[in-house]
């Protein structure tokens, strides 16, 4: 594009591959926390005088992955379990230091991650109170056993990801009746509403305290702990990227990214203004 | 209106987006349409095909095509070029009938007549054909704007700034306000799109006015 | 000179044109005839390579046409059709223009023309800066006319040019074209499938018939007088007789003086006026009508004349003077002089007298000598 | 990649199941197919009303303007409006989508029978008036045939609309083939999207075909190119019924 | 018997018709003629309330014409329009079998009698299967009429039915008509703006002006020898002498015989056949034209014809054997009988005295009487 491309101007371009050149791309996935931690990180750097720049939401893993790959986008917000698992299917490690070990190892050679955070978030299935309470659920096993009722909400991607109806079914034997490709607010509606009768839902995600919603109990770790982790392309990461962002890793916990993910989502605060105000209450900006 | 008055500045820039997605393709396919209708009416064997295969672009579905761009192209997933191309491909398959409609539109006495004066081809084509069939085929050109404009908003499904953003992320954070933020840009942005063609062509067939007025 | 040389046109399926040949006299006027798709169309654009010949030679003052570029033929050849095809997207005046301009005339000095020319065909300066739509049908059919006068070409080719116009605005365009053409004096080619069109602004017909093939060329009067063959008989249609009196030279008609009376007067007035049954009213030496005296009831009103008599010009054509004469209620016909007044009147049997003594145009003097040129008007 | 669609089109485990494409291609068709009977209820009668009557050509303009509105907007904004009222049901994931694509419909059904009615030759008209032809019997025996060519390219379309949108619904949850689309598009499965997309394409391009079938078998030959001496001088074709997805 | 009583139509801003009293006599052709707007349309149009009337009264047969649904109106009456206005959607044989259908005949007899509607106007019948797009100008005009006739309306309206063909067309589907009409003797209004249509068609011609209202009613023959006022008498045009003796009763002419010679005789066989400079030459006893004896340079044959005589039958108007007269080389007009064959030849002063002695139409007698039906056809 040339000078008069609208979108090679203004701060919104990032996923654009006609960016100012030097400018750190950072992608997010569809879902509000991936946004709001591309927000921060965004922020962190322009703070501190690396020019970064957020984008339009590009979608679940598997795309941001290749958009990285393809370099449309520098760095992404990820997870580390589900990275892992992402890349090897048969990945036993569950705590996050020998997640982090066998991640590194396993990464394509162009990608690196920096320092694990302690925040986690991590993939549920969630039921609402009424539905265990009729069902008696603690576990995903309980609910397995009611197989041919469930109705099963959770993004498209689920069907065919290990930490999702493939590992549910293995670890489990849980193979619902009906899948339901739904994700963000319309699954947490769909489940509330009970047009679904158990979903796929963050443990940071807010409706499940404002919603009542039932976590069930995940013995067999499917899902592992999800520490948040940026990953970016190894030509991009500088020393002072890597500092930057490392240091926004060590304050960020559980409860103060569950905090701002209700902020976003249920108080309809711009990701943008949640992230500001973390990085400047932390001292990063 | 909460949303839009808090959002203004990133509607301006992400309709500037939407404009130039949606915009460059219909001076593209124009471009290309108007050799593409005069081959079709120097050649009406041809003409068929050229008409017909144009106009069955249009089955294809947007997303579908958006999603077999880069393939086709070789470029990259989030490369805004996916949605210039498939979007003159759209264009173009509007256009081609309009501009062969256009064109057969202009009096054949009037044609003869230029011939006879001694006009070559060519510049008959550009002096008299074609400036005749402006008002077909701004018409055209409306229709061909309010679609694209509507189109466009569909590549954001993956995540290709434009005015789409406020339908999908309103719609992922159930925010009412956003997606009409996202619905009412998208019309005004048509309706501006639309009263520009017709002032173009106002401009360009002085002729139209006075007979109409 | 025009000339066409065993010119044949061929389309896939049928012969549009056959064996063609024909001159097209310099400064004439050659009106090509036929029924519906007999080669009219078709002869007049290969004149100015609109259509290209199969075979056979079109030349121009000697010169085949094909020798220079099509562009550059059509240049010097006006060329007016049905519809006028008048651009709709340039005002009058740019219309006019279009031809100097191609010619690589300075815009002014093309417009100054345009201008020109618009007036020479009866267009006041103030259409100049309409669009054609904004024209009547007679107006638009003016434009093309100019517009093909435009660069003053030698020839001009003419398909039809006043068949889309209504017959009054039709007959006012063909006296006007006739005026001018005796100003300008160009070589016309002129289309048309009205006989009675071609009879009147011919100096010369042509008489195509379905299959392109010439069935005769020659005067008007001898068209009538002696058609070649049942085909040209029949299309040149009844009432052969009276319509060629339009070409009979006017020989001095013995007028009888007619008494009038005065719109206005009284009974007794014109009681008094005549013995004859009928008598003629007339207003400033112009007649009006005529009055029967014994019916009278009041003096003498425009709503009480009879009207049925036509008025010939005494030095008009014959058949005027024999219309006027069998219209007449009083079996005396009208004569007036340049300006509408009463000359005097004539009977049908002296105009018939008089007919009896012109000479009747004869057929094999007519074909086989030259065209008489500059057609008398009548 | 043209290989790894084939291999994904042809693979015996995509000809099975839920999610296999026969279910799909079938979910797909019948609900377009509902869809357009809806619209076409609506609007040709209303079309061929304000045709007939000269009354209501506002809402010409009106459907017209609405080709403008963004579908996926629409689809996402009747969705969550409508989220609350089926609890328990998945009426719930597809009546938004239906009523959304019965909308979107509506304006090329309703210009197809309003030109087609409006453009019969007034002389035509004329006529079977003068003839004693009751209002009714004008437009059942004269209007209504005349306008089926326009109102078949107006239901053509349509039906490009419906099918192109329907796959965009998938957003929704919805079938169709639209879920490889969108399923495909989460996992980055692009043998998969492409699969569908080459799929959506060929079924529009198919009922595309049979419409165009259709418009030959049932309209006189008397009103097409077909049967005629002269060729038509070049009215220009209502361009303005065209798909906006 | 149509009757209009006062008839006004109104429109916002202007009056169409303006208190028109005309009747429209059984069995006769009524012509409405008038320039563009006079509200010809709107006068023929109220009678079967396709125009619903501002104020006054249409009758028919003495019944008001509001008396009934205006459909079931309709149906009785067969109405014909410019462009034909037929189906396109329908094969020639459907459109004709329209109001048949419509008045609830089966499906097999309408098309019965479709076909023989349309043999009535000259269609063949492989034309019935066609689609109109399939037909050209004048064969659509026929299948309008074939259409309007086919349930045997004792009254036909027709607004301008043949002004869209080409002039050939128009006269040959004229001539067609009155043949017709002679067989069939329907109650006909007849919208033109054509004068000449008007006179050749009408038995009663009534001319309307610009604001609807009438300026006068006559028969042809009267609207040409005596025209109410100048806007008439512009409107019937020139030659009105002339064209009126197409209306004069035909008196016997005093014939001469003709001394002719065979087609194909010698030389000398011609020579020795008269004195006179002119030889009339037939064949089976019917006239085939003229030769000059002194100039033949061998048999007589097709080619060496002067055709430029034209033929009139011996009881035909009087237009036609003045026309023989005056056509005629030879100075005599030949006259023939109803097969073609030579009765004998009249000299044009002949004529003319036969025409002095005829009674001329006379206005005032004419418009207060009654209407004589049967038009003679010329
Ligand atoms: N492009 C063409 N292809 C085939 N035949 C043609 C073509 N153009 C003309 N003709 C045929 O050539 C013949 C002569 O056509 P032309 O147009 O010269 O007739 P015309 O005398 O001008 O008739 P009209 O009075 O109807 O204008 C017609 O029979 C016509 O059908
Ligand atoms: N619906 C209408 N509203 C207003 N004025 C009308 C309407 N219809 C006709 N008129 C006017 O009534 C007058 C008579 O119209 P009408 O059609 O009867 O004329 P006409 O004699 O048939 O003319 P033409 O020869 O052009 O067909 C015209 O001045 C016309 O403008
Ligand atoms: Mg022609
Ligand atoms: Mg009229």
């Amino acid at each position: 594009g040339g000078g008069s491309n609208p979108m090679s101007s203004g701060s919104g371009g990032g996923g654009n591959s006609s960016a100012a050149a030097g400018t750190l791309k950072v992608g997010a996935a569809d879902f509000p926390e991936s946004q709001l931690l591309a927000a921060i990180y965004a922020g962190a750097l322009n703070a501190k005088g690396v020019k970064a720049s957020t984008g339009d939401p590009i979608g679940a893993r598997e795309v941001y992955l290749k958009a990285l790959n393809d370099g449309s986008v520098d760095v992404v917000p990820e997870y580390a379990y589900s990275l892992l698992t992402f890349y090897d299917k048969s990945a036993t490690q569950k705590d996050a230091q020998s997640v982090a070990t066998a991640l590194k190892a396993k990464l394509p050679a162009k990608l690196q991650i920096l320092n694990p955070a302690q925040a986690q978030d991590a993939n549920s299935v969630a039921v609402t109170k009424e539905t265990a309470t009729k069902w008696n659920l603690k576990t995903i096993a309980d609910l397995a056993k009611q197989s041919d009722k469930v109705i099963f909400g959770a993004p498209p991607e689920f069907q065919k990801r290990e930490q999702g109806l493939p590992g549910l079914k293995s670890a489990y034997n849980l193979a619902p009746k009906t899948f339901r490709p739904l994700k963000g607010n319309a699954l947490v509606q769909a489940l509330k509403n009970g047009q679904v009768n158990a979903a796929n839902i963050f443990t940071t995600d807010p409706s499940i305290k404002s919603d009542g919603f039932v976590v069930l109990e995940d013995p067999k770790h499917v899902f592992g702990s999800d520490n948040v982790v940026p990953l970016i392309t190894k030509a991009k990461a500088t020393p002072q990227v890597q500092q930057v962002l490392n240091s926004v890793q060590g304050k960020l916990t559980t409860d103060n990214l569950a905090e701002m993910v209700k902020q976003v989502v249920v108080d309809k605060k711009d990701a943008g203004q949640v992230a500001t105000t973390f990085l400047k209450d932390n001292g990063l900006a | 209106m909460n949303y839009a008055l808090n959002h203004f500045p990133e509607i301006l820039q992400r309709a500037g987006q939407h404009a130039w997605l949606a915009g460059v393709p219909l001076v593209l396919g124009l471009l290309i349409a108007v050799p593409v209708g005069w081959l079709a009416r120097r050649f009406p064997k041809a003409s068929p095909w050229l008409v017909g295969g144009s106009g069955l672009l249009y089955t294809i579905p947007s997303l579908a095509l958006f999603i077999l761009m880069p393939l086709i192209l070789g470029t990259r997933i989030l490369d805004p070029l996916n949605v210039i191309v498939a979007m003159t491909i759209y264009t173009l398959a509007l256009l081609v009938r309009t501009v062969v409609d256009g064109l057969s539109a202009v009096p054949r006495d009037t044609v003869a007549a230029a011939t006879a004066m001694g006009y070559s081809p060519v510049r008959r084509f550009l002096a008299v054909d074609l400036p005749l069939a402006v008002p077909v085929i701004a018409a055209g050109l409306r229709v061909a704007a309010v679609s694209n404009v509507a189109i466009v908003s569909v590549a954001s499904l993956l995540g290709i700034p434009n005015l789409g953003f406020f339908l999908t992320d309103g719609y992922q954070n159930y925010d009412n306000g956003e997606i009409w933020t996202g619905i009412v840009s998208c019309l005004i942005l048509a309706l501006v799109f639309d009263l520009l063609i017709q002032l173009a062509e106002r401009l360009l067939t002085p002729w139209q006015r006075v007979v109409h007025g | 000179m025009i000339r066409f040389e065993g010119v044949t046109k061929k389309y896939d399926d049928s012969i549009a044109v056959d064996h063609l040949d024909l001159e097209f006299p310099d400064g004439a006027i050659t009106c090509l005839v036929g029924p519906s798709g007999c080669g009219k169309t078709t002869s007049l654009r290969m004149i100015n390579r609109m259509i290209e010949l199969t075979s056979g030679r079109v030349t121009i003052d000697g010169r085949d046409i094909r020798d220079q570029p099509a562009a550059k033929l059509r240049r010097g050849i006006g060329y007016v059709i049905q519809h006028a095809g008048l651009f709709p997207h340039r005002t009058v005046v740019d219309n006019v223009a279009t031809v100097p301009l191609l010619n690589g005339w300075d815009k002014r000095k093309a417009r100054a023309r345009a201008h020109e020319v618009l007036e020479l065909v009866g267009l006041p300066g103030n259409f100049a800066s309409r669009y054609p739509a904004q024209l009547s049908g007679g107006q638009q059919q003016r434009v093309g006319v100019a517009r093909a006068l435009a660069a003053d070409p030698p020839i001009m080719l003419m398909d039809e040019p006043f068949s889309a116009v209504d017959p009054v605005v039709r007959e006012q365009l063909q006296d006007e074209f006739l005026k001018l053409q005796g100003e300008l004096g160009k070589t016309i080619v002129f289309v048309t499938h009205d006989i009675d069109e071609a009879i009147k602004l011919g100096d010369q017909v042509a008489v195509m018939r379905v299959g392109g093939r010439l069935a005769q060329v020659a005067q008007p009067a001898a068209l009538l007088a002696d058609p070649a063959d049942d085909f040209v008989a029949d299309f040149v249609g009844r009432d052969r007789g009276y319509r060629a009196l339009s070409f009979a030279d006017t020989p001095s008609l013995p007028l009888a003086s007619e008494p009038t009376i005065e719109l206005g007067a009284s009974v007794d007035q014109a009681r008094a006026a005549t013995s004859d049954r009928w008598l003629l009213v007339v207003q400033d030496g112009r007649p009006q009508g005529w009055v029967e005296p014994a019916r009278l009831t009041g003096p003498i009103e425009a709503d009480s004349l009879h009207r049925g008599g036509t008025v010939a010009r005494v030095d008009g054509p014959l058949r005027a003077s024999l219309d006027a004469a069998l219209s007449s209620p009083a079996r005396r016909g009208v004569l007036v002089d340049h300006e509408g007044r009463l000359v005097g009147t004539v009977r049908a049997h002296e105009v018939l007298t008089a007919i009896e003594q012109t000479d009747r145009p004869r057929s094999d003097d007519e074909a086989s000598g030259g065209i008489r040129l500059g057609k008398e008007r009548g | 990649m043209i290989t790894s669609i084939w291999t994904w089109l042809t693979a015996p485990a995509q000809w099975s199941g839920a999610g296999g494409i026969p279910t799909r291609l079938w979910e797909h068709i019948w609900a377009c197919l509902l869809v357009l009977v809806i619209a076409a209820a609506i609007a040709w009668p209303l079309g061929a009303w304000i045709a007939h009557a000269g009354r209501g050509r506002w809402l010409i303009s009106v459907a017209n303007a609405a080709r403008a509105v963004p579908s996926l907007g629409l689809l996402f904004a009747v969705a969550m409006w409508m989220s609350g009222m089926f609890s328990g049901s998945t009426l719930a994931f597809t009546i938004p989508p239906t009523i959304v694509l019965v909308i979107l419909a509506i304006p090329p059904l309703l210009a197809g029978a309003y030109a087609g009615v409006h453009e019969v030759d007034p002389a035509v008209r004329d006529a079977a008036r003068g003839m004693g032809m009751t209002g009714g019997e004008v437009l059942r025996k004269v209007e209504l045939p005349i306008a089926l060519p326009l109102i078949l390219s107006g239901l053509r379309s349509a039906s490009l609309q419906v099918i192109a949108t329907w796959t965009i619904a998938a957003v929704l949850s919805v079938g169709g083939l639209g879920r490889y689309l969108i399923d495909g598009l989460a996992s980055a499965d692009y043998a998969q999207m492409a699969g569908g997309a080459v799929l959506v394409a060929v079924l529009a391009l198919l009922v595309d075909g049979m419409l165009a079938l259709l418009q030959r078998l049932v309209v006189s030959p008397g009103l097409t190119g077909r049967r005629r001496r002269r060729a038509r001088t070049g009215i220009p074709r209502a361009t303005a019924s065209r798909p906006t997805a």
